[in-house]
């Protein structure tokens, strides 16, 4: 299985890339991906998102899915 | 119903009226509240040169989208605008407009301003600043 | 602060751009919200086909200062601009602006609606419609 | 003394005029003052102001003030 991981504004910067590509055996909690991913530690207010949808850090990713990690928003 | 991204400056003024000739029908609604946010030249006691906004394309207009149908849910509206600006931007540029045309005025204030309350609390954007010092990243949103 | 009668169709969006770019420092407020309420071809179940407005020359002026004041008064606000039509219109024609500026939002958002809620209550205007069945006083004001 | 009475909207058209001139020996309250310049009888919700000043129905007027009646306000 395939998950796409992509990280956004001042995470992207501390994780030092913007796309990541994981071929896991099963699904992945949105936490193990992280720690897959990067030996940065993911900080405390971080957000995920699976295909655009907010999930909290516990849910299991799939296949296919689109991964997301990026900090508080502050649009507007 | 829309929602815009717009990576060039845009003039929230005149968006609002193409808008509301192009989607309002005429003489139906009583009433247009609306909303700019705008570039401001100073944030947290220091001077902003400029300021970078970045989006998740896709999951902001998804965002942006849900804000604007559960604005139609809870409050009898007829029409909600969003245009929100991302990329390099200066003091005094427009940042967002929302704007909600209704028949009576109460719905129009409500609706308008949880548009802006939700959009600041859930549409993936991120603002970068230049200051003098270097850039920064805003992490979090200024007082309501 | 500006408060403006017109006895001829004004354009709301052009008449706030134009505020702003005359009276607002650019890059220091971050919010404007307004209100624009227009006129509907419709009222208490019945096609309107012309509406008229009166006011009291001199008390009208002074009471939507006084709401101006008052608004500056009690939020943090920059600026604010109160325009209200007055004579003879027609469906979709805009009838009152009130727009604020400020630095943040909640600021001018509470304001702006201040403003529209003291000026229907207590600013001396007074609509007349013209129905296909005659004219009539409107003698309340509709729903918020 | 000189007092000076307005009517407007549907209490100008119901009186049938839009402007007074009393000149009373002293103060009058301004239900005098309606009294004395129209037959008509005053509806409840009349409003009342003095040199532009809302009042209520007991104020006395004195001399140079411009009194104005109204309807319910209906702008906006």
């Amino acid at each position: 299985m395939t998950i796409t991981v992509k990280f956004f504004a001042s995470l992207r910067e501390r994780v030092g890339k913007a796309e990541a590509r994981l071929t896991p055996a099963s699904g992945m909690s949105l936490q193990e991906i992280w720690q897959q991913t990067t030996p940065v530690a993911m900080p405390d207010n971080t957000l995920c998102a699976v295909n655009m949808e907010y999930v909290d850090h516990n849910h299991i990713a799939r296949d296919g899915d689109e991964v997301a990690f990026f900090p508080p928003v502050t649009g507007g | 119903m829309a929602v815009e991204i717009h990576a060039q400056a845009f003039d929230p003024w005149q968006a609002m009226q193409h808008y509301q000739q192009q989607h309002i029908t005429p003489g139906k609604h009583g009433a247009c509240a609306s909303f700019i946010g705008s570039m401001r030249d100073f944030n947290e006691g220091d001077d902003v040169k400029t300021l970078s906004l970045e989006h998740y394309p896709g999951m902001t207009e998804k965002y942006l989208e849900k804000i604007c149908d559960e604005a139609r849910s809870r409050w009898d509206i007829m029409d909600c605008l969003i245009i929100h600006r991302v990329g390099e931007m200066h003091p005094n540029d427009p940042i967002v407009l929302t704007a909600v045309w209704s028949a009576h005025r109460g719905a129009a204030f409500d609706a308008c301003r949880y548009l802006m309350e939700e959009l600041k609390s859930r549409a993936p954007f991120w603002k970068k600043e230049t200051l003098k010092q270097g850039e920064r990243w805003v992490d979090h949103n200024t007082q309501e």
